[in-house]
């Protein structure tokens, strides 16, 4: 393959956005779709051909420059493509699920006036997440980075009209960025360190930089764990870890092939990719990495349990995300880059299928979302019922489907990784897994069995969705179905041919360590199947058997069931920590309260904050011309004393 | 008899009178004109230092830069009464305290 | 006992400052800018006393001739309603004298401040002042050649301040007589003159 | 010294000044042109050759800058308080442009607002040659008077539309703010002469840097670094000196702010590089904890309070002392790269300043130009190109890469932190999260939101095809960000000639 091939299947997705933005009524809905379809269809066969050459046929990793984007002395940057082992993966997740949800869209977005747009804004969000995945230096991917934000943004946001979308897309975009300055002083400090800032600049001088400290608030730090750390807060952010997970439920305002695309296989993923492509330098900082694994372990439980709650089939499937992301970090954390990737690979395409699946039950409901208001339409989608089941086995980890090869051998990673830390993401994985499995069985038990709960009308215009939109939820699931089988090969650190780097102390870095995870002891390799057999089971009883148990049971148990209901109260918390202290301060320093700042900003504590702050401080901005005078000459005054004294 | 005023003395009589002039221009709230006039006070302060700087160090960059800062003053004079004028026609005074249609 | 330079010092400090206050805190306007003249004087009189007569001079003719006769004139154009205007100070008072006597103190510390090192400042100063040339004639050989370059920037300034003043404060009224010079001077006899023969006792 | 008879005079010692010789009796003749042509002829045939002049200066400057006049003419009568290098000329490059789009942008708003009168161009020629003159500026009195030409053009802009409330109160604010910061600028410069004798940058760098005794604990020193360093915070608006900064930009009529908030920015931004850079490099020290100070303010207050704006050009007013702030990072690294970070930074802002204000200038909302942020509601249904013009720009502003304003705070957070200023520049880093803030609130204001009445464009008007040459700027030379960089990188290191001679601490 060229590189000029590369270069084509990367840029291809921009092209056909530009056509279909700019282009407008001179080609038309069915010209934009055309093309865009085209675009990301042909970057699917070429990212195909590419996984074959790379990856299959083992050929050595390429990397190729577009375009000298800066080059000064001490700045080199280009535009350019490095395609390794992990690239090919992400390449074939990336274009693979993207042109599926391009062709759904074509079905499920039929009735919507602005349709060249939204086709457009997906092809953006292709090619950027093409830039992020194909960057040879770290400026590209944070380009691509921050590329995927504004698509998102822009794709959430969607539907304008609605208000909730708006201040969805707006949060998402903030949170997003919070994380993202983590990123980007990553990227400063390495620039800082290494004074290059392409891939193949950085690692090979790794060893050279470890031992060096960095000064920074008086405190020394090892320099590797500092910029480690600044990236784990931008992947935290992107991948909707703890602490920044509220923006990706909210996120589901957008409409549903978005979710599919965005919020499930691709642009949340970023974060575990920047872990994997950047494993060299985690692999050195050693404190950086448990914390990897913590974070990871709490977000799989926390998300878990409160995808046990939720009434909104899309939110659930939204938390699910959460925690399988929570899975993808832990394995990352005990240096399974490996694991973790081949896991974002099988997720990318069974969690997909679940999206588009729950497009199409919405679509079938007349765009109802809530599941206590459906149950009992097997019958009328007789598509998407078994498709949906056999993505919710996949995530389920239920063998034979994709999902249980990478789940378990996360799992058995983590046990084979011994000591605490080890058993404790055994433990908290397992769980996590048992909750999984219950939830997604509450939600085909809640949606398609049972007796119908939603109203006549709608029960009448109950129906299966076009063949445009069954078709790529078929492709899906033969990705669903097969992917686990086919890739197994991936859990060796081997196999990925120097792209991901484990350190030879490190479990996986060894062909004898990959052993010992085959051969942990039975019940601990079983224990995970049997409890979500179990817990699948629990579900069908309370759900189907005795379905007055639930409302009993929360009862029962109603400050837990509170508890995870309210989300762990992570955005109550978020608003006592920012909201209530910082109104407490703004009422003291401003008299008035003014509701309409904060209805107008939304609910987002950090935006409120920084408001109210701004309100306090614009009352020094009287309007007087002797005050201002007063205080440039106290600014004078503190600026001499200070020097003086 | 030795003269016992020295450099010094011509410095503390500028650093006050340039003081004055910054407290003239924030503590006083009636007249605009009157905050001209304090800027003065401090350009005259500054004119000071600089003569006499001038004279003690036997160089005469003080004493040109002090003719130029003059020339400049009677600009700035100019500039600001035609402003105050103006601000007079339009809002039909000159407190200090009526310059705060805008803020925030 | 002090020499006489000093007590003239002394005396043109004294009144110098004396008036500055007076300008601060005077209630009428109008004796504010008779004090800043006042002011004036009494720096123009420091100057002399420094040997930089042509600066002390400027400054009589500059501030007190232009200047200070300006703001006078201001002051009668706008007609200010001297009883409305407000009296006082700001609120703020107390912090403000506190930063200002802070500030003053400062500016006091840094002229007091061990200004000069041994003789070689002299060497290195910028335009020596050369020895038995007159302040005026050593002035204006320099300003010349040497600072030509502010000068006419300068010259440009005072452009500036012409050309403000009159874009803002320039009005054009309707109904005012001109005076016509072209017109005035173009007349002709027959424009204006027309001989009548009057007969005696009707008139024209 | 010098000797004392009266020295002959060397015409060709004015040639590095050609470009403002030739400037200054441009800006004469165009008031001669002015006073002899009547009305509307008036105002827009010195307009036209208001902008030829400041093309044709450009030109000039590039043929000096070639045929190297600076080297042929060293010292002379300009020679000794002006200097000519790459840094000055970079510097003029940015200040023209600025006056070059200011002038395109005005004359539909005075038309409509019947304030067209010719000593608006006239003003602005004389305010550019004043930045020229300050960037140029070797010798603190050149660099005075320099500024005060400028800052008394920006007093009678500020108030140009005279009968305009607004207008006067700003050009007032402004004239007393600036006399009383030119007033503290003067007693820092007569103690900076008292100390070392001298007006000349050289002068004053060779005396500091070889050392006074005891030179860092002088108290007079240390007021004179502190008076100089407000006077030129309170030109480019750092916190706390920048009070005045949001009413003259609300209250000025809207090309002169335009051409406030882009050409004097540069210079001040550049004369007080020059300035820390050279004279007072010995100081190093001291002035880079007071901007340590000043950057975070700056940033922190330009940040915060755009978001509470309701009026775009407060806002944007906040919006550009928050990016002085950042700039004021890159001032702070003390190093070549960190001058070449604002460099820049200061080429982007200017683009992105002059598109914002080439959106609204080309807007009208119920026969108004638009004030309010809420005058933009529903403008991506009107005039879909504006909106998405402005939205390119706010995004760029926000640091959205790939487009440019990205790499304006690249630059200077990665000197920042090369130069060890590492939680500065993750302040840095943190306000422009919050920047984005106000940035997409613009955004979805134009997008999302519905006005009772919508905003039009203006017809026919140049602003149009200035906001979308703006646009297409922030795309393209994030692309060619490469020449802006090599040549910003020429410029800074010409900054540093002094190194060479004065042996630093």
């Amino acid at each position: 393959m060229t590189t000029d091939m590369y270069f084509a299947l990367v840029l291809l997705p921009l092209a056909a956005s530009v056509v279909a933005g700019l282009g407008g009524k001179r080609i038309g809905d069915a010209g934009a779709m055309a093309i865009t379809i085209g675009g990301v269809v042909t970057s699917l066969l070429l990212s195909i051909w590419a996984f074959i050459d790379i990856a299959v046929l083992n050929g050595s990793s390429v990397e190729a420059e577009l375009y000298t984007w800066i080059s000064t002395g001490t700045l080199n940057l280009s535009f350019g493509v490095l395609i390794d082992k992990l690239t090919a993966v992400m390449l074939i997740v990336v274009t693979g699920v993207s042109a599926m949800v391009h062709i759904y869209s074509v079905g499920y977005m039929s009735h919507d006036p602005s349709r060249a747009r939204f086709f457009s804004y997906l092809s953006l969000f292709t090619f950027m997440m093409l830039a992020l995945i194909t960057a040879p230096n770290m400026v590209q991917m944070f380009l691509g980075w921050e590329g995927v934000g504004l698509a998102s943004y822009l794709l959430i946001g969607f539907w304008f009209k609605k208000e909730s979308a708006n201040l969805a897309s707006m949060k998402a975009f903030i949170v997003t960025r919070v994380a993202d300055v983590g990123l980007i002083l990553a990227v400063l400090t390495t620039f800082a360190v290494f004074g290059t800032l392409s891939f193949s600049g950085i690692f090979p001088s790794l060893d050279t930089v470890a031992a060096k400290d960095y000064v920074f608030f008086g405190h020394s730090f090892p320099v590797l764990e500092l910029i480690a750390l600044f990236l784990l807060i931008g992947a935290m952010g992107k991948s909707a870890q703890f602490g920044f997970h509220t923006w990706l439920p909210d996120a589901m305002e957008g409409p549903t092939p978005v979710s599919a695309l965005i919020h499930a296989a691709t642009m949340v993923t970023a974060g575990v990719f920047l872990l994997a492509r950047m494993s060299p330098l985690f692999e050195h900082a050693e404190a950086v990495l448990t914390l990897v694994a913590i974070v990871g372990a709490i977000t799989a439980m926390f998300a878990a349990s409160i995808g046990l709650v939720q009434r909104d089939i899309k939110r659930v499937i939204a938390y699910s995300t959460c925690s399988q992301l929570g899975y993808m970090f832990f394995a990352c954390g005990i240096s399974a880059y490996s694991a973790a990737i081949f896991h974002l690979m099988t997720h990318a395409f069974f969690k997909a299928l679940l999206f588009l699946a729950a497009g199409s039950v919405i679509h079938a409901m007349s765009d109802e979302q809530d599941m206590f208001k459906m149950g009992g339409i097997r019958k009328y989608l007789p598509y998407t019922y078994p498709l949906m089941w056999i993505g919710s086995l996949a995530l389920m980890g239920i063998p034979p489907f994709a999902g249980f090869f990478s789940k378990d051998f996360i799992l058995e990673a983590a046990y084979a990784t011994g000591g605490d830390m080890g058993l404790m993401l055994y433990i908290f994985g397992t769980a996590a897994a048992l909750m999984t499995a219950f939830y997604s069985c509450r939600v085909m038990f809640l949606t398609f069995h049972g007796k119908p709960r939603a109203s006549k009308e709608v029960m009448h215009h109950v129906h299966e969705s076009p063949w445009v939109m069954v078709g790529p939820m078929m492709f899906l699931c033969v990705g669903a179905v097969l992917a686990g089988w086919l890739g197994h090969g991936m859990t060796d650190t081997h196999w990925w041919n120097g792209a991901i780097y484990i350190a030879e102390g490190h479990l996986l870095g060894s062909h004898e360590g990959l052993e010992e995870v085959h051969h942990i002891p039975l019940l601990a390799k079983f224990a995970p199947l049997v409890l979500v057999l179990f817990s699948s089971w629990v579900a069908y009883w309370v759900y189907i058997k005795r379905s007055d148990i639930p409302a009993r049971f929360a009862k029962a148990v109603d400050p837990l069931y509170s508890w995870v209901m309210n989300k762990w109260y992570v955005d109550e918390l978020y608003d006592l920590l920012f909201v209530r202290t910082a109104r407490a301060l703004g009422l003291m320093l401003w008299r008035r309260g003014d509701e309409n700042t904060i209805n107008r900003f939304g609910p987002d504590g950090m935006a409120y904050v920084t408001t109210r702050g701004s309100e306090a401080l614009r009352r020094l901005q009287t309007g007087y011309i002797y005050h201002y005078a007063f205080i440039l000459i106290v600014g004078v005054m503190a600026l001499i004393t200070w020097f003086i004294l | 008899m030795l003269s016992t005023v020295g450099l010094t003395h011509y410095l503390v009589v500028a650093a006050v009178l340039f003081t004055l002039g910054v407290l003239g221009i924030f503590i006083n709230r009636k007249n605009i004109i009157l905050v001209l006039m304090c800027i003065e006070m401090m350009l005259l302060a500054v004119n000071i230092n600089m003569v006499s700087f001038s004279a003690f160090l036997h160089d005469l960059a003080g004493q040109v830069f002090t003719f130029f800062i003059l020339t400049v003053a009677a600009a700035e004079v100019a500039i600001g009464l035609a402003i105050v004028t103006v601000f007079f026609r339009n809002r039909g005074s000159i407190e200090v305290d009526d310059t705060n249609m805008m803020k925030g | 006992m002090l020499a006489f330079a000093d007590l003239v010092f002394y005396m043109f400090a004294a009144m110098l400052l004396g008036s500055a206050m007076g300008v601060i805190f005077a209630k009428n306007p109008m004796h504010c800018v008779l004090l800043l003249i006042l002011t004036f004087f009494n720096a123009a009189g420091l100057f002399i006393l420094l040997g930089a007569e042509f600066i002390g001079l400027l400054l009589v003719m500059v501030y007190v001739g232009a200047i200070a006769v300006m703001f006078l004139f201001v002051l009668m154009t706008i007609d200010i309603d001297f009883a409305v205007l407000k009296e006082g100070f700001a609120s703020y008072l107390p912090s403000g004298l506190i930063v200002g006597a802070v500030l003053m103190a400062e500016l006091v510390i840094a002229g007091q401040a061990g200004l000069f090192s041994g003789a070689r400042i002299s060497t290195l100063t910028a335009m020596p002042a050369p020895d038995g040339v007159e302040n005026i004639r050593a002035l204006g050989q320099v300003l010349f050649t040497h600072y030509l370059f502010p000068f006419q920037v300068a010259a440009l300034i005072l452009l500036v301040a012409m050309i403000g003043a009159i874009v803002l404060t320039h009005r054009r009224r309707e109904g005012v007589r001109r005076q016509n010079v072209m017109a005035q001077i173009a007349r002709t006899r027959e424009d204006s003159l027309s001989i009548v023969k009057v007969k005696p006792g009707q008139g024209i | 010294m010098t000797p004392f008879n009266m020295m002959p005079f060397d015409w060709f010692a004015v040639a590095p000044a050609l470009p403002e010789v030739f400037l200054a009796c441009a800006a004469m003749g165009l008031l001669i042109v002015g006073v002899f042509s009547r009305g509307e002829v008036a105002s827009r045939s010195v307009g036209g050759l208001a902008l030829v002049s400041l093309v044709v200066t450009y030109v000039i400057m590039h043929a000096a800058k070639v045929a190297d006049f600076q080297q042929a003419f060293p010292k002379g009568a300009v020679g000794f308080m002006f200097v000519a290098d790459e840094f000055a000329f970079y510097a003029k490059g940015l200040i023209l442009a600025a006056g070059v789009f200011s002038i395109l942008l005005t004359p539909d708003f005075m038309n409509r607002n019947s304030i067209n009168k010719f000593e608006y161009y006239v003003l602005i020629t004389l305010a550019t040659l004043g930045m020229m003159i300050m960037v140029s500026a070797n010798d603190l009195l050149a660099m005075y008077v320099g500024m005060e030409l400028m800052s008394f053009c920006l007093y009678i802009l500020a108030a140009f539309w005279r009968d305009n409330l607004k207008s006067s109160e700003a050009g007032l604010k402004y004239f007393v703010l600036g006399s009383l910061a030119s007033g503290l600028m003067l007693y820092g410069m007569s103690l900076l002469y008292g100390m070392t004798g001298d007006t000349s940058f050289d002068g004053i760098g060779i005396l500091l840097g070889n050392g006074l005794p005891n030179i860092e604990h002088s108290v007079a020193i240390t007021v004179a670094l502190v008076l100089m360093i407000v006077a030129m915070a309170f030109k480019v608006s750092a916190v706390p000196f920048h009070m005045w900064t949001p009413d003259v930009y609300e209250g000025a009529p809207t090309p002169v702010t335009v051409f406030m908030a882009t050409a004097p920015k540069a210079a001040a931004m550049l004369l007080m590089m020059r300035v820390l850079y050279q004279p007072l490099l010995a100081l190093e020290d001291q002035w880079m904890q007071m901007l340590t100070v000043l950057s975070l303010l700056t940033m922190g207050i330009g940040s915060l309070l755009a978001i509470v704006q309701t009026n775009i050009k407060r806002l944007l007013a906040y919006s550009s002392i928050g990016n002085v702030g950042f700039m004021l990072v890159g001032v702070v690294a003390g190093t070549e790269d960190g001058v070449q970070g604002v460099l820049v930074y200061l080429a982007i802002y200017l683009t992105m300043t002059i598109g914002l204000f080439a959106v609204l200038l080309s807007l009208r909302r119920k026969n108004v130009f638009v004030e309010t942020i809420d005058d933009l509601a529903g403008l991506a249904r009107t005039a879909p190109g504006a909106a998405f013009a402005m939205m390119l720009i706010t995004f760029s502003l926000a640091g959205v890469p790939p487009l440019v304003g990205f790499f304006g705070k690249f630059y200077v957070f990665s000197a920042a932190i090369a130069a060890g200023q590492t939680w500065l520049a993750i302040s840095g880093v943190l306000f422009s999260v919050i920047a984005a803030y106000y940035c997409l609130r613009i955004v979805k204001v134009m997008y999302f939101d519905e006005g009772k009445f919508r905003p039009e464009l203006n017809q026919p008007s140049n602003a149009q095809w200035i906001a979308v040459l703006a646009a297409a700027g922030v795309l393209v030379m994030s692309v060619f960000i490469d020449v802006l960089d090599h040549t910003a990188g020429r410029a800074a290191s010409s900054l540093f000639r002094l190194e060479h001679t004065v042996a630093r601490h």
